[in-house]
């Protein structure tokens, strides 16, 4: 159902959009049986000359179980959809699959800045690739991102992935993704961080493993004698901006 | 309705407690969540960083202990007081009550003594984590002490005329309650090291 | 018998300003919350104006730029909950109507009620001095989560920040001492004969609300102490660089602010129920139940803050257990609603504007009911959890809450209040041109949600999935649904004072009502009662066989309409 | 009694009902006669407010936040940069923490006639005199400017043609941190930056932090 809506570009985005069309169903069929039942009884007792109202104290046990059946059913469609939540949400949050990569995500007024581990596979090394804005990542692919901020609260989502969670100063947060379509996707904020905040968008692009790979080669700096105490240059370069500013028009 | 003359409303006693005491059990209990908040909120930080003990150990414990008596005896004078109004001796009331907020006094004393040295030692509000609750949950109890005693006095300026005699009950209630959140401070900042 | 004695007439300023009389200052309440609402939904205009027309000059305003922006929608959501939602259905009704409806002269402590709405003015005017100081009011968010809040290089309105905390402190004092007052009028200021099962349920309500407000907001109080030493004496009480949480605030704010749904939805349904029961001329279905889900909602309401939380960071094994609370929560409110519907059953339904908005209330509280199902299961949360689903979803309860049932308490109570009757048919008009462009204003959001827009962002042009042409038609369709509704309530206003010289006598009891507040003249006298009232029976006595009229008031004895229901 | 009750409770709804009337009608009609900017110059300067919570309304600057006096620079050199903000030319960098502030904000802005009107209402606010934030030697720095002469001009004025703005006048913090940049290749790096690429070996030329505050020491001493 959410699909109609929004692409699905992970692999945990189907549970989720399978347990929102479940609640959907569910709750659908009990708000449309209450306002018809609602309806029906504003339409039926009108006010009419000659007919009397009914003097009901709703103590009466035969007219009480039009109360406590539906209640119980109540209860009972809770727990059909509690189950499944509690199971979506436990493999997407409180497991995690084994890594295939790490990405560092670091949230910052008003942008998204992320590393990853350059052609050697080893994350912290020279020739880790620093980018801002933009996120390039394999798809089939189980990436696990830490998490954190420099400043304030942020909220790291990816709609497309159905992923979403906050980025707390002082800490990391660990969690996963695993893209399952070639595509760009918007990252975006959505924790209220500052007068920026409706702009801190970004892009995580999925690709295929040979053009990630040329990507990788293309962007990894090397370390280079007599500047290795600064931080290496931008590597988003013009593949980022392209984007951007096609976004803008 | 003039601001003297009383409402029906206020006379009436539903529940048999009088509104006067019953408003009184509702001011403690919202008072009880403010202090509570505050106070989970330290236990909270304190069981997440033992390193606060090593600033906990700055604290004057004998201060603290000083300071732990004097609401004591003074609660006691509000008992006394209660007890001398219940027998409609207002003047006898009002004496104690003031002998009570001279006990309330002196624990402001001590306690600006105290801050005085630990500030002169360079711990401020801004030092650090076991600081900044030190001072923020001491400075709003000192302040209850403060209003509570600013409250007493003026009951006590009316008991000494036999007038609203049931105040003197209720301003001991409230006593009671800044003594009983002492207690509970008293230990959490001194004493725990 | 009235022991007051008339005094001469008060100035103006001890009438209007310093009165201790419990309906003046609903009055004063009344009209400031509806001030206050006023500026509040501009504020609404003018941000809807932006997502409708992006970057457009907005008239009445002027260019909203994303620092404007962030401002408005956090003193929109401040204004609308704390100084709207809660000073009309609280303060207003509750100071209106606990002492009529208990049957006493004023409040147990007349000077402690003024008290409180003198300090919530100052809140008030703190609040509003915020939009003169540099930088601007506040723009952090309603929930003002620090170090964004805390850290002035962070939130650029350093001022703004501080004046919106002390307001929000100042408020929360003057309705812990309103609540504190109702709770013991109703408890101690009864009539004589009114048993707890007599109270009728609007009275209830507001109590339960007072004491549900009372138990949440201290902690939020002690928050409010540490952040605003965090931003004032660079304490770190947030900052985690230096020992600090700043979880911990967001744990305190949801433990109050939770409960705080509660504490307004509770007022607007028990002004519901009492519309409900004298348009259907009925008595509430089960009113005992109603009393108990009530009771199961307060205590549940203090279990499921960490909802607001599931993706900030917490535990993960936590949304587990708050999940599990927050769908418990879902019975009693299902079971309250169910007992409304109920009493329409064997009803003689009259449709006068009170009673629609009353099943107005009903039939679109529902709708934010079960969509809070996929917001308090974890799991769809966190696609769902900041994004315009929850804006649609709250403002699906929080419109009924502080709109259409604070318009049906107005419509109902307005010949008590003030004398006279309000126009019927612009009341119905009003009525269908609020309802109608609500469903506008917000059924689409539901969709933009799904879709993925998330919250308080000005624009969506940088966000190449959210700027698709057919959202862009969805948000400009609820901006223009807004300019319809704001369009509609002049109607109200226009009849509210009109009526005021023009409209209908009232008399004593237009709507032939049982409680005790139609006894009276209209409006009712200082004193309120000529003689004081004994109460005989429970507030809802419509429909009793064999009487001469279809309703027994509570103050008639029983031998005046025979023994058959003794 | 309850008489006069009415008649007070009656008395303060109609005199305030007036008020809020008129202002409703009025500022509907107000409101009817203006939907939108008339010319550059005022579009201009509605549009500053988005640059207001850190530059300031007289775009004096806020050190704290790490936002320059901008009051009284040249349109054509604003114009300039905040294109390369727009473009990812600048504020892209991993440790460019105030330029992934500003790019966000001027991507905020709806056109490039935007751009243009606030570039030249930044230019047309008088200029804002401010201290220093820091101790350097400026007789020292006088030598290490003869590099930077060659393009801003010996009185630091600026040349348009050279694309090099004015530096005298501009805080001394700001001029700082923005060699540092260059120098650690924050800034100056990207391709399209043909300015930024110019100035980072120039910049590359200062030893070290000393000669910063030296030279930055100098230029606060020329007079524009």
């Amino acid at each position: 159902m959410l699909e109609r809506y929004l692409t699905a570009a992970s692999t945990y985005a189907h549970w989720i959009d399978y347990q929102f069309l479940l609640i959907a169903v569910l709750v659908g069929f009990w708000l449309i049986v209450a306002e018809g039942m609602m309806f029906w009884l504003i339409f039926k007792f009108r006010a009419r000359d000659g007919r009397a109202t009914q003097y009901i104290t709703g103590e009466e046990t035969h007219l009480k179980r039009w109360i406590t059946i539906p209640h119980i059913l109540v209860i009972l469609c809770d727990i059909v959809i509690i189950v499944p939540a509690i199971l979506v949400w436990y493999n997407i949050k409180q497991v995690m699959p084994p890594a295939d990569e790490t990405v560092r995500v670091i949230g910052q007024q008003w942008a998204w800045s992320f590393q990853q581990a350059g052609p050697d596979g080893v994350m912290d090394t020279a020739d880790d690739i620093r980018t801002v804005g933009e996120l390039h990542v394999k798809v089939n692919t189980t990436y696990h991102f830490e998490l954190m901020s420099r400043d304030v609260v942020h909220s790291f989502a990816v709609p497309s992935f159905r992923l979403k969670q906050d980025a707390l100063p002082g800490r990391t947060i660990s969690g996963w993704f695993r893209p399952n379509r070639v595509g760009s996707y918007d990252i975006q904020c959505t924790q209220m961080c500052g007068i920026g905040h409706g702009l801190m968008a970004g892009r995580i692009i999925v690709e295929t493993p040979q053009d990630h790979a040329a990507w990788l080669l293309h962007n990894s700096t090397p370390a280079v004698a007599g500047q290795q105490a600064l931080p290496s240059p931008s590597t988003v370069g013009m593949d980022g901006l392209a984007t951007m500013a096609e976004v803008r028009r | 309705m003039s601001a003297s003359a009383k409402p029906i409303a206020n006379a009436r006693s539903g529940t048999g407690i009088p509104s006067a005491r019953l408003i009184t059990w509702w001011v403690i209990a919202s008072e009880i969540v403010i202090f509570g908040g505050l106070l989970a909120s330290y236990i909270m930080h304190r069981v997440a960083h033992p390193e606060w003990a090593e600033s906990a150990s700055h604290t004057l414990t004998w201060a603290g202990a000083l300071n732990t008596f004097i609401l004591l005896t003074s609660s006691l004078c509000a008992v006394l007081a209660h007890q001398a109004a219940d027998s409609h001796d207002g003047p006898k009331a009002a004496k104690l009550l003031r002998l009570t907020a001279l006990g309330g006094l002196i624990f402001l004393c001590v306690k600006g003594y105290e801050w005085t040295l630990d500030i002169r030692e360079g711990f401020v509000l801004s030092s650090g984590g076991f600081w900044s609750f030190y001072y923020t949950l001491a400075g709003l109890h000192g302040l209850h002490v403060l209003a509570g005693m600013i409250i007493m006095l003026i009951v006590a300026a009316d008991a000494a005329k036999n007038e609203e005699l049931q105040r003197v009950e209720c301003i001991g209630l409230y006593w009671h309650f800044v003594d009983i959140v002492w207690i509970f401070l008293f230990p959490l900042l001194y004493i725990a090291k | 018998m009235s022991t007051h004695v008339e005094h001469a007439e008060p100035g103006i300023f001890r009438k209007y300003f310093w009165s201790t009389d419990h309906k003046m200052i609903a009055m004063q309440y009344l009209f400031t919350g509806m001030a206050m609402a006023l500026i509040g939904g501009y504020f609404a205009y003018v941000f809807r104006m932006q997502l409708g027309f992006p970057n457009q000059y907005v008239p009445g305003y002027g260019i909203v730029t994303p620092g404007r922006y962030n401002a408005l929608v956090t003193m929109h959501g401040s204004i609308m909950i704390f100084w709207v939602a809660m000073p009309v259905l609280i303060a207003a009704f509750g100071n209106f109507l606990i002492p009529l409806m208990v049957g006493c002269d004023d409040m147990a402590f007349p000077r402690i009620n003024r008290l409180s709405y003198q300090i919530f003015l100052l809140s008030v005017l703190v609040l509003l001095s915020s939009f003169l100081v540099k930088g601007g009011p506040f723009g952090g968010a309603w929930t003002a989560y620090p170090p964004l809040s805390a850290v002035g290089s962070y939130n650029l309105t350093p001022a703004g920040a501080t004046l919106w905390l002390v307001a929000v402190a100042l408020e929360f004092v003057a309705f812990l001492l309103g609540g504190i007052n109702f709770t013991v009028t109703t408890m101690n200021s009864r009539a004589p004969g009114m048993k707890m099962y007599d109270i009728p349920l609007v009275i209830w309500m507001i109590v339960l609300a007072s004491i549900i407000f009372m138990c949440s907001a201290g902690p939020l109080i002690a928050g409010a102490v540490m952040l605003l030493f965090d931003q004032t004496m660079s304490t770190g009480f947030f900052d985690p660089t230096r020992g600090g949480d700043p979880l911990l605030w967001q744990h305190l704010f949801w433990f109050f602010g939770h409960p705080e749904v509660y504490v307004v939805l509770l007022p607007a349904m028990g002004i519901v129920a009492e519309i409900i029961a004298v348009f259907a001329r009925k008595k509430i279905f089960g009113y005992k139940t109603v009393l108990y889900t009530t009771w199961a909602v307060g205590f549940l309401s203090f279990v499921v803050w960490a909802h607001h939380q599931f993706v900030a960071g917490i535990d993960p094994r936590m949304a587990n257990i708050f999940s599990i609370t927050t769908l418990l929560i879902s019975v009693p409110i299902t079971e309250m609603v169910f007992l409304y519907i109920a009493t329409l059953y064997g009803g003689s339904i009259h449709l006068d504007t009170p009673m629609l908005w009353a099943l107005g209330f009903i039939a679109e509280f529902m709708v934010g009911g079960v969509t809070g199902i996929f917001l308090g299961s974890s799991g769809t949360d966190i696609y769902l959890h900041d994004t315009y689903f929850v804006i649609a979803h709250f403002h699906y309860t929080f419109v009924p809450i502080a709109i259409i049932a604070v318009y049906g308490g107005l419509t109902f109570w307005y010949p008590k209040m003030f004398g006279r009757m309000l126009n019927e048919t612009l009341g119905k008009i009003h009525f269908w041109g609020t309802v109608i462009p609500f469903n506008v204003i917000f059924i689409p959001l539901f969709i933009t949600g799904t879709a993925g827009d998330q919250r308080r962002v000005y624009s969506y042009a940088l966000f190449a999935e959210q700027s698709r042409p057919a959202l862009q038609h969805l948000r400009l369709t609820s901006t223009i649904a807004l300019l319809v509704m704001l369009s509609f309530q002049l109607i109200f206003i226009f009849n509210f004072f009109w009526s005021l010289r023009n409209g209908k006598s009232a008399g004593a009891n237009p709507w032939r009502s049982a409680t005790l507040e139609w006894t009276v003249p209209s409006p009712p006298p200082h004193g309120n009662f000529a003689v004081m009232p004994t109460v005989y029976r429970g507030p809802y006595e419509y429909g009793l066989p064999g009487g001469a009229d279809d309703y027994v008031p509570q103050n008639v004895p029983d031998q005046a309409f025979g023994d058959q229901n003794s | 009694m309850h008489k006069f009750q009415k008649s007070a409770l009656y008395r303060i709804a109609s005199r305030s009902l007036r008020l809020p009337l008129a202002l409703v009608i009025g500022g509907l009609a107000l409101s009817g006669c203006r939907m939108g900017a008339t010319d550059a110059a005022t579009r201009g300067q509605e549009v500053f407010e988005t640059c207001v919570p850190c530059h300031n309304s007289d775009g004096s600057g806020n050190a704290a936040v790490g936002a320059p006096n901008i009051a009284g620079m040249k349109a054509w050199y604003v114009e300039r940069e905040v294109d390369k903000f727009r473009a990812g030319v600048r504020g892209m960098h991993f440790n460019d923490v105030e330029g992934m502030r500003m790019r966000p904000m001027v991507l905020s802005l709806a056109s490039e006639e935007d751009v243009k009107a606030v570039a030249h209402y930044v230019e047309t606010l008088p200029p804002v005199p401010h201290g220093s934030s820091f101790p350097g030697d400026p007789k020292a720095g006088a030598a290490l400017y003869a590099t930077c002469g060659a393009c801003h001009g010996d009185t630091g004025a600026g040349n348009q043609d050279l694309g090099a703005p004015r530096i005298a006048g501009v805080d001394d913090w700001y001029l700082a941190t923005e060699l540092r940049k260059f120098r650690s290749g924050v800034r100056g790096t990207n391709p399209k930056d043909r300015e930024g690429r110019l100035m980072r070996p120039m910049a590359r030329t200062l030893a070290n932090e000393d000669a910063i505050r030296n030279v930055v020491a100098y230029v606060e001493t020329l007079k524009p």
